[in-house]
């Protein structure tokens, strides 16, 4: 409904681009971008350069952002190549100019109080949590991290979270490191012994909906960053809904990119991502524009 | 770079395209909305609209394709919210309808014709006709034709009706001629393609909706030929050129071939400040071929080769 | 990796397409003739013909445009030169053959139909009926069917008569089910769909014919679309899909649609090695989802989701 | 008709792409392409990257070629920047891979005496005359150079052109160098002074045909490389036609990728580039193949 930040679209200079692990670590000069960051929002980057046949902005999390420097404000995202978008970007080399657009979205909202929070990354998902641990810090908070991925090599940010984390809990599906399992395998307990009232989570859908009823049936409230493929990344386009309740109960096809990507756990209908729920409202249209 | 479609003065010739800008909120941090030349409204229906299942696009070769299902609020919250907050953005609102029936048009007409700061009203007439087997008016010249009277009916005189066609059909030259029969003031020109793409892991059809619109670079070449054959056949009737433009030159070819505005829209998919930077952009075009106003060229591509004054000016 | 398309065989699915491969020849320094699907040779007419003047293309986003005007040597040149060679290569031919009238129509069939080798015939129906106006066969069923049954009637039974259609009519099952029932064997689809470009100099049309047809990438989700409409309709007629294949991947989502092969076009242009290539890259492509033969995949993707066993071997 | 050379399809690598005057020398690791090049015969490269929405190859000259070196054999073009592919090519670094096929065309068919020789360029046209010297000189004929431009920087190959050519006249249309007007200003007088029985050409279609004339005047061949519009590059598409007169007096629309780009003078019909003489072969079509 409403674009909390200002977002900004500045033409800017690749600083660096190095590969960690599976995934490639973007630093683009992007002087302005810094100031308006809050934690679970993201940028929109143009791919492929001027003369591309792809004309759509591909989305990342902002992982990390520093207002000044030598070479003014910086934007880091953090990716895996999934396509040709980002296997172009993988290409990218210092120096090179990258548009970018951002902050988008809605960032995660940060509890009042002091309390025990849970953080839980799925693959390249734990990016956006380091930033969002220090604002939860900045308010006493203690912050708890669960690492996810299929394997080792696809985890994120490790050694960053045993560093800054009161505690740092992992789990790879072949066990090739931490508990072999699913971030739900964890993360029962750890609520249980930190008795943390709020989960905040970064991830495939699979993982975000698993933490959302872990959470649910734990008492304790869940904030989760989705992924949709979205088309403009600024509210205009419409493609990238999804099911959610609002608070007068309805279930509305809502926009990712401009009321999420945060969203509560508790109101997505999970189950139903990809369809129009029975009594969405306005569903089922009969007919209607291509 | 003031110019005029059927009665109706805009600030610049280069408008957003209905359901690329939604209703002009999003695109205020990157872009002044009362300097471009229009806001035309993402297609609004009578009730609201839940709109399609996700997938709902696919990135194709200089294009994409959609299939969003006019997702909306519905026309009652539509006029009491985006519409007031566009005329006092001092915005030029042309407001897009779309219906399944010729009643639903008419009613739409109706209320749109009360609000208050219109500026055009653009019908939407690639939509199935729940009363004709689901066939899209637009692809049927009769029914277009009764779509745009009925709406004509609602609407007062002073606010010109936009039929919006769809490239799809055999003869565009005869749904061109059947709409403003059936009193259209101008026409918009052109909807989306229809499209199809697979999907690499399901081998389904990628979008929810099965088919949808194609969009983009990948057609402007198909939207300026459907431009280039009405403006040879009614060279008086006002055009709006749509399909795939992204910069002041693809504007100035819709000109060129017929068209007095243009409309962007997938283009601010890629750069939110389209509208009004291929309005700076056109704005240089002319300036190279020393145009004093867009009207200038205005069917210009019509011409015998030699009879413009135009030519002569440039040097690439 | 060996197809049947009514009822001839082909060493791959991937053909080279009409106009975008000359008679095979120039194409030998970059693949081995007799190892791809088939060569459809460029549309032949009863007598010489100069063509259209240049400019006779331009380039678009993902795009090209064409007016060539069907330059060739006529059917006896092609007859006695170009068929003889390709024969003699080991290549199967498919003769493409273009007329502007029914008569002409049945005379290069006549004679194509004596010619030894011939693996089929392709109908280029995109042409002007000089006898009807101008107005192109392919946009009207009745004279579609027409073209195709003159066609038949003057070549031997054991050779497929495929007619080639446009994409640029309002419904596109119409026309296939009109020339299906006038004697085709099989759908080649499509051809290229109507479009224009304004010179940036003269700000006249770019092409020497004015308009011209657009191909490549740029047009891949709209003739997809047209065989999915088609296989949907008649899921027992061959179909031959084209239309901006420009991977193994491409050729995959029309085998899926509906297509039983496919052929190459305008990607020819870029990497003269395409037929070859993609049939290479669908070879993995099938292998990748464990598709023993490409027969397994066509029109997979109307099956209803979950129902094909292919989907559980991907992992993308 | 005939594909006279066997060209090559190679993803060769750049060596160098260094600025010269108004244009760019690019180099091309290219085995293969070197031993089949014969002077006047063309390059046909990729442009855009693999995204990219440039579909058609852009054909150049081939300016210089060596066999082998540190590097494998490599092919020289010398190009302007007239669009968005030029423009691409222009911001290729060492290292970038770009796709070439070559060599493509008919090349400059060589006298079978030594006679004196008369090669004229307009702009970027020089290029290629350089490699045809080398062959005249190793048959015995003297090489006499005329360079032409519209102002200085756009003559290309001065300095090679005085180092290896028994004369140098130069013409530029603003007087920046040399005598001020064009290449045929200087032609007549050297045509008659050298005696030179064959003149090549290559440069802008206005000053073929100019040359041409003069050729014919005086009694002169002209063999002259010219550049159409291609699709293909390699006789496919029938994009590249001009109106040629043939062997048997017949005018024939003529593809210039295979059967040029090398024409002799006397048999394009110039007045009537761009159009469909009357009494072509095939002329009129009524209808047609959009
Ligand atoms: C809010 C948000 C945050 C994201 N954060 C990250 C991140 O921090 N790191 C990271 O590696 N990836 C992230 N993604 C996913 C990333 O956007 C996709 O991997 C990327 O768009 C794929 O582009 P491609 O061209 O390589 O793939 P292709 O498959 O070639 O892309 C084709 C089209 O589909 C879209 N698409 C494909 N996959 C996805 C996807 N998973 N999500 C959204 N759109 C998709 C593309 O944007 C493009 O329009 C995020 C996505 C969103 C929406
Ligand atoms: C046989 C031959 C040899 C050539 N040799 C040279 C050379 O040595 N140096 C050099 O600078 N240029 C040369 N050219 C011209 C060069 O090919 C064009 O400048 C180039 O294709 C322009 O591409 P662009 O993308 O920058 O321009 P754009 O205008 O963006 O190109 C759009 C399309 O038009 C075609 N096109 C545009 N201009 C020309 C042209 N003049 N000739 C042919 N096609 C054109 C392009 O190939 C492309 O398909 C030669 C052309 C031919 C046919
Ligand atoms: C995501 C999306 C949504 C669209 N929604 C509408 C719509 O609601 N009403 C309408 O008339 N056209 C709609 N269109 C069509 C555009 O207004 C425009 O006619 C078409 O996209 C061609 O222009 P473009 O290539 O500049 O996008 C939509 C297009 C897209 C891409
Ligand atoms: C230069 C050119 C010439 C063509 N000539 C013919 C032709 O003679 N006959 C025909 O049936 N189709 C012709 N076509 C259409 C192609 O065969 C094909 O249907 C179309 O280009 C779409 O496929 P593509 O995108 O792979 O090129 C031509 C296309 C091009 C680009
Ligand atoms: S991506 Fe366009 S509305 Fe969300
Ligand atoms: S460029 Fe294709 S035939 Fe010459």
């Amino acid at each position: 409904m409403t674009v909390t930040y200002d977002p900004l679209q500045v033409s800017g200079r690749v600083l660096s681009n190095d590969r960690v692990g599976a995934y490639h670590h973007l630093t683009v000069v992007a002087p302005g971008i810094a100031e308006r960051t809050r934690p679970g929002t993201f940028v929109a980057m143009a791919v492929g350069g001027e003369h591309t046949g792809m004309l759509l902005r591909r989305s990342f999390s902002i992982y990390r952002t520093r207002s000044s420097g030598v070479y003014g404000g910086t934007v880091e995202v953090v990716f895996a190549v999934a396509g040709k978008g980002t296997e172009w970007l993988a290409g990218l080399r210092g120096g090179d100019i990258l548009d970018v657009i951002g902050p988008l979205g809605r960032p995660f909202t940060l509890p009042r109080q002091p309390v025990p929070c849970v953080l839980v990354g799925g693959g390249y998902g734990t990016a956006p949590l380091f930033g969002l641990a220090d604002r939860l810090r900045e308010r006493g908070c203690a912050v708890h991290m669960v690492l996810g991925a299929a394997t080792e090599t696809r985890l994120f940010g490790l050694l960053e979270a045993r560093r800054t984390s009161q505690s740092v809990e992992v789990s790879t599906d072949d066990g090739s490191l931490g508990v072999r399992g699913q971030v739900t395998t964890v993360l029962p307990a750890l609520l249980q012994r930190t008795g943390a009232p709020v989960v905040y989570a970064c991830g495939p859908m699979a993982m975000l909906r698993a933490v959302a009823a872990v959470a649910e049936e734990r008492g304790a409230r869940s904030q989760c960053a989705v992924e949709e493929a979205m088309a403009c990344g600024v509210g205009v386009c419409m493609t990238c809904v999804l099911p959610v309740r609002g608070d007068d109960g309805h279930v509305r096809m809502v926009r990712s990119c401009t009321d999420g990507p945060v969203f509560r756990g508790d109101r997505v209908l999970w189950d139903e991502v990809g369809t129009v729920p029975a009594g969405t409202v306005g569903a089922p249209g009969a007919g209607g524009q291509r | 770079m003031t110019v005029e479609v059927a009665g109706v003065r805009y600030p610049t010739p280069v408008m957003t395209a209905s359901g690329c800008a939604a209703a002009g909120r999003e695109l205020t941090p990157f872009l002044d909305l009362a300097a471009i030349g229009a806001v035309v409204t993402k297609s609004v229906m009578l009730d609201a609209r839940s709109g399609r299942a996700t997938p709902r696009m696919v990135e194709t070769p200089s294009g994409m394709l959609n299939s969003i299902g006019l997702q909306g609020p519905g026309i009652d919250t539509f006029l009491a919210d985006d519409l007031p907050w566009l005329v006092k953005q001092g915005a030029q609102p042309v407001v897009s309808i779309a219906g399944g029936s010729l009643g639903e048009y008419a009613e739409l007409a109706r209320r749109v014709g009360m609000a208050p700061g219109v500026a055009a009203v653009e019908v939407n007439i690639s939509c199935p006709n729940v009363e004709n087997r689901g066939l899209v008016f637009a692809c049927d010249p009769f029914q277009a034709a009764r779509v745009i009277s009925a709406t004509r009916r609602g609407i007062p005189k002073d606010i010109p009706v936009l039929a919006k066609l769809s490239p799809d059909v055999t003869d565009i030259v005869t749904v061109a001629e059947a709409v403003m029969e059936g009193g259209a003031s101008g026409l918009s020109m052109v909807n989306t393609t229809l499209g199809l793409a697979i999907d690499p892991v399901t081998l389904r059809p990628a979008l929810g909706g099965v088919t949808g619109g194609l969009s983009g670079p990948a057609i402007r070449p198909l939207a300026l030929r459907c431009v280039w054959q009405v403006y040879a056949a009614m060279p008086e009737v006002p055009i709006i050129g749509i399909g795939g433009i992204r910069t002041g030159f693809d504007a100035l070819e819709f000109l060129a071939a017929g068209a007095s505005a243009v409309q962007v829209g997938t283009s601010t998919f890629h750069d939110p400040s389209s509208p009004a930077r291929v309005a700076d952009e056109l704005r240089s075009e002319l300036a190279l071929r020393a145009a004093v106003s867009p009207r200038e060229v205005v069917g210009v591509a019509h011409r015998p080769a030699g009879t413009s004054a135009l030519r002569a000016e440039v040097s690439m």
